[in-house]
């Protein structure tokens, strides 16, 4: 939990938390707007979970992920995979994150946070800027001695197809 | 309704001198040619993908689906039969089935209500007879002849197929003994257990995605992922197998050692990077669960369907072509029965090989892509698939070759009579 | 330009041998039938309803409209006599209004400032006589003859229509003496209030909107809402009337308790829902303020009006089809001058029955959709429309009846000679 | 207004105002998007007027709503309405609400605010996510002793056509 | 800096920063919607710099701007000509502003911000609302006598093409 | 493949009777019409601007850009030529260069790694010879037949021109002496400094662009802001300027007092306001740098390429068509080398009258989009350009003139046998 020198109005902490995470996902969006892939795997801890899938799958429970990641290792194997080897045309993304809801800090000091988030994509050969993909990030994040990280963070996307391919993680 | 027929008979469709070796591009971007696929190959002599039983355990299970651009309705009925009908009212024509799947008793048209029975049957209309002896439908409405349009179906290891011919041999003897052995070895009698699903479209020609597949010569170069971390080398054990007809195929490879490539192969191999290594590499681990000297093996199943098994992540593919520039798949990705939990977490983590954002699926999307974009921004050209000429088509052991594409082209031409 | 004339000479424009009991999916899907609607239909013999005088009360009031889709505005001159021009400048060819409406002295193009007058004559050419005696027009430049398309216009009881057509007759002969009187049962000579607009698009052909609304069978099935609540149920007092060429009708019925419909009535609709009730009641209230036997009417006026009393909330619909699978829908809610405000709020609660978001108009904007989906999906086929036998086409007194679509398109063939 | 212990600095009473009705629009999108629609009537007064129309109708003062509601009964039946009588295809929905602009408290306890909001459809038989509809919240809220509610909700949406149906509120 | 009646908790001076500098650009983006052009050239000191520019552009250090002021003159020029000399389309406008970070007051009072904006737009004759232009703005505000001000607003855009015309600053 | 060649003798194309004063809707939005221009006129005796030589300074150095629709790179081989070859595989098709711009040794194929040089030469397939002597090319595998589709390629003061006729006269020969010099007034021999881009699409068909800087007439009457402050009014010192073939053209004005406009002429220019003033008139200094009579010329230079010299802004404009409804316009704003830093923010201030949020750009862009608007909505209708008959056609010196225009089609229709 923060360390506050004198004792806050706990409204005034709650407000503290929000904004905390709110700039969070801010720097988040950041990084993977300007493909630092390497910047956007320090968010997570050692024993996070990431995971994309579809509202549909999640929905039914059906655990598959376009993305699947039950350990930093492997976030960090996906961001070296499209650093390092993968081919994909050149694009422009800009992610958009809204509507947070933060739910008072849990036992183990897990803070379970929800937001939504639209993702707009541009690529060089079509004209116009697209819906990419939208939805909401199911989180638990934890405060650790390098600062807030995010345990587990689920993507939930309302898109029922994919275009064509997902390059850049959510 | 175009004009496609009279239109295919333009010299403009002539096939190119060269024969097999060439693919001209109104193939792949024409709408009569597409229009003429549709007739008669998806609605024509062939097998359909359509659901895996899985899918729809219980009677009245149903899930939505489509054969060729054609949605359809795949129902498990009372008596367990698996019933494939067309999602078309046959009153005033109304989409019927809105959602995804689901589980009923009977199908309800939301406009006027008709209600089909699960194998497709009409089994009442609303005020059938009128009211006060007024209004109604006539006395001598067939209820039995106005059911809805349905499909022939036939399984095999749980997964279910559909035609619209009635005359079709059976799937056995359509896949061939070899392209058989194959599906047998992935579908080998364990119950499958559905793991979830991938849906993308993909701008570009559906037949695009089955050459991907049939071409392994693009997988030892375009996958640096593939080939670092030995999963597919050339020079190393593989096969690019096509059934008698060439419509079907598949390509299978033993993974191994990439650092004990021979230096000249690697030379060749831009995509092989030295020293590359895994923050966790366990999960390129092959568990060898299956009857089989393959550790991948693709096979494409003519016309809709491409059966994956990438070590242990295993999944459906079905084609549902949109256009000749875009189609859509659906993927359905399931282990087995009896799975441990660790197992199943193996699967769900190798599943980050393939689909839309797989190390290798974005990959082969992002290039079938490029070669759409190149046909319909540079028009009128051809393709070249003049690899590996001791083979004049199908199957090859060498993975430097377009055989299997030739072969594909074979039976294509003769179908679609061009 | 396309070659839809030679094209629609094909044999597969035959229609079924059935006769009117059929209408084939190329009626609502194809590219060359939608172009000769528009030249045969809404550019031909028919009156097209354009705005209400109450939208354009002043001199050099204007409103932007369409006629079929080719927009059009509709203007007060300084006589206070109203005019239709196309909006589409004589010079190069620019859609020089581009607000939605309001009120000027003239139109002037933005591009090269070529001014006309209210009733579309032309009357300003910039530098029309050149500068320093160079350029401009040629001397014998006649501006009366370069003035803006203009339509006949007509109205009636504050409605106002236009026509490509020369030779119309009178907008009471085009409606017939039925018709005629339903409308004015609704537009009874009070002046009319407006409260606003709803617009939508349709992914649907237009046509299935005036079919919706000849199709009394879909209402006693489709919506759950006005069975249960008694504002139209199968075997209540009602009426489908057509006028003599068919083309327009009304769908008429009196509200009635629905909890008296007898129990083999109720039996058959599955949308009747026992004991169902509203936390506020009253907007379902029923004022009877129009002299007519009836609670609830539509009129569907070819080709592009439907006049909506819906007890008491009133409004104007306008179809602009914008190819074979949409159209855009512009509603003009009213009231009357002199209506309390209790009676306004009671017109704008009871709005929530129709309109994009309404109730029952939410219903029929899916159920025309999902129609388009499944012929385009699944297409080729045909549609049923043979409820009713003992009426050939045209008026009928049972919901249970699709007489009133038969006489439609009696008269469509005619029209369209197909 | 909220009752606070110590007196607090009123700008941070502003701020806690503002994460309140922020908060508010938050839970109030995810009733919407999850389709809770009896959550989504509790968010309303006995007396509420909810509305939603075009910009074209509000700027010539039009009273026309495509939903008209001026009583939280009405309100009610909308939800029962679509909840049990209304005929519509499934589809996924994503309010994503920015820009809030909250005025300090007035007469009577009312709060007026403002917010713009785009919402995000997804039908299962098109590819894409589309914008369904984009517009801003004119709102009154008021402090009850059940909570914060909306006294007032008029829902102006910049579209000029609405996309075939609008089956869910806004 | 604000002047703060006692000594106030910095991370809540931080806060209030933010809160101050979130309701600046929501008062902005409403100014456009509204196209309030006057109201939107007073949100300038003197001296601002204004840019309009593509990612393209700003990847490749190139200088040129769709909208190039140095001076509020030119911002006030710029709304001058739009709303008295140029001949545009009638058209509703959204603007969506998200993911704020402010950096903390640096030396000459500078404080500066990014934050992502999604500019909507309906025009009267197409169907559809369509993204019009989504980027990112690099702000400078100062604190002056008359408010918070931009002393310097980079508007820059992911789109590649712009559809047809910018007629209204963003 | 469409059926064009044969549509186009279909009478529909008849051009109107009153000559080159009319010019009639299909030119503009018909498909037939438009796969013609790409061939006779993008891809025929054309040279197609691609590139200025600052943008590709170095060897090795490449830029996406094209010639009609069809994408090209642009490189500069090692030799310091420049090379224009099509983007497009000869293998398998894929548009291989995804990069806007970049400086590269050679061009790898993303999807087998096929490699080019840089003047487009196949340099390389890999395991083209096979493994373990199976499979890869057959022996007789020709490298040089096989390389990618070149364009002939010249320059002329640091700008790039392409083109697929091999037997092209010079530059300096196409453009004819009196373009030639207002090209050279505007790249007078000093090295460029590349400022940025703009890109934009435009709603309309790409001949409007060339029409609107055809059309002084427009220029005196749209643009308020122009004509308020001076930089072009009908009356003051101008020329629009035609070559022979009437397919290039040059709009040349001197600024002036807008003050001392005659009192007549000022009358008919609606778009003259009184007492105007600007917050910062020096953005609207011009700094007098060229050896040229005039302060402002818009050169369109046939087929795809616009010289803008507005003042001290200076732009090329490059003209991509993405069918007959619409283009995409790509913008290269420039200085000299030598230019002070102040003279380098002159240019980008004055920058905003030109571009899609240019004061006079936006207009440009919303008026040509209104004339698209008018002939998709109320087609089949023909333009009236008919000002100063007592030019035929051609230069002319008064800004009352549609002289160009009609000059412009004389050489289309020459070209396109229409
Ligand atoms: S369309 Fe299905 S019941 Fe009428
Ligand atoms: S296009 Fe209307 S005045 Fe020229
Ligand atoms: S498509 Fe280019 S190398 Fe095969
Ligand atoms: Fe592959
Ligand atoms: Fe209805
Ligand atoms: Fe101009």
């Amino acid at each position: 939990m923060l360390d506050i020198p004198t004792p806050l109005d706990p409204r005034l902490a709650t407000l503290l938390l929000h904004h905390e995470i709110d700039q969070f996902n801010a720097r988040y969006a950041a990084a993977l707007d300007a493909q630092r892939l390497g910047e956007w795997t320090e968010m997570f801890t050692e024993d996070a979970f990431y995971l994309v899938t579809s509202r549909e799958n999640a929905d039914r429970n059906q655990p598959v992920g376009l993305i699947y990641c039950d350990s930093r290792a492997m976030i960090r194997d996906r961001a070296f995979a499209l650093e390092k080897t993968a081919m994909f045309a050149p694009r422009y993304l800009r992610h958009i994150i809204g509507n947070l809801m933060v739910q008072p800090e849990g036992e183990m000091g897990d803070i379970r946070a929800t937001a939504n988030y639209v993702v707009l994509q541009v690529l060089f050969d079509r004209p116009d800027a697209t819906l990419h993909q939208i939805g909401v990030y199911h989180d638990i994040f934890r405060h650790t001695q390098d600062g807030l990280k995010l345990r587990e963070r689920r993507c939930i996307y309302d898109n029922l197809l994919v275009p064509n391919a997902l390059c850049i993680p959510v | 309704m175009t004009d496609g027929p009279a239109k295919l008979r333009d010299p403009r469709y002539r096939w190119p001198e060269a024969g097999l070796t060439r693919v001209p591009d109104w193939v792949y971007t024409d709408a009569a040619v597409y229009q003429r696929e549709v007739e008669r190959i998806f609605h024509g002599q062939t097998w359909n993908y359509v659901a895996l039983e899985a899918e729809i355990p219980n009677p009245g299970d149903f899930i939505r689906s489509n054969v060729g651009p054609t949605p359809v309705v795949v129902v498990r009925g009372a008596g367990n039969a698996i019933h494939v009908v067309e999602n078309r009212c046959a009153h005033r024509a109304a989409e019927f089935c809105r959602t995804l799947s689901g589980t009923t008793k009977e199908f309800v048209c939301p406009y006027h209500q008709w209600t089909y029975t699960l194998d497709g049957g009409l089994k009442a209309v609303p005020f059938r007879r009128g009211v006060a002896g007024k209004g109604g439908m006539p006395a001598d409405f067939d209820m039995q002849a106005r059911g809805l349009k349905r499909l022939n179906v036939t399984t095999h290891r749980g997964v279910v197929f559909a035609s619209y011919a009635d005359d079709m041999e059976p799937l056995t003897e359509y896949l061939g003994p070899e392209i058989l052995r194959e599906f047998e070895a992935t579908f080998d009698g364990r119950c499958l257990t559905i793991l979830g699903h991938y849906r993308h479209t993909l701008p570009g020609n559906w037949k695009l995605y089955h050459e991907n597949l049939k071409d392994p010569y693009h997988a030892t170069l375009l996958h640096t992922f593939l080939v670092t971390f030995g999963l597919l080398v050339a020079g190393n054990k593989s096969l690019m197998l096509a059934d008698a007809t060439g419509r079907h195929g598949v390509m299978a490879s033993a993974k191994s050692d990439a650092t004990k490539v021979a230096a000249d192969v690697r030379g060749e191999m831009r995509a092989y990077k030295e020293g590359m290594t895994l923050a966790e590499p366990r999960f390129m681990d092959f568990v060898d669960e299956f009857d089989s000297p393959w550790s991948v093996t693709m096979a494409t199943i003519w016309p809709n369907l491409i059966v994956q098994r990438e070590m242990n992540t295993l999944g459906i593919r079905q084609i549902v072509p949109t256009g000749p520039h875009e189609f859509i798949m659906k993927w359905t990705m399931f282990g087995f029965e009896g799975d441990s939990e660790e197992m199943t977490r193996h699967r769900l983590r190798q599943g980050n090989l393939m689909g839309p954002a797989g190390f290798l699926g974005l990959e082969d999307n992002e290039a079938i892509k490029f070669v759409q974009d190149g046909m319909q921004r540079v028009p009128d050209g051809e393709h070249v698939v003049e690899l590996d000429p001791q083979t004049a088509y199908g199957t090859s052991d060498t993975l430097i070759s377009e055989a299997a594409i030739r072969g594909m082209y074979r039976h294509w031409r003769e179908v679609m009579d061009l």
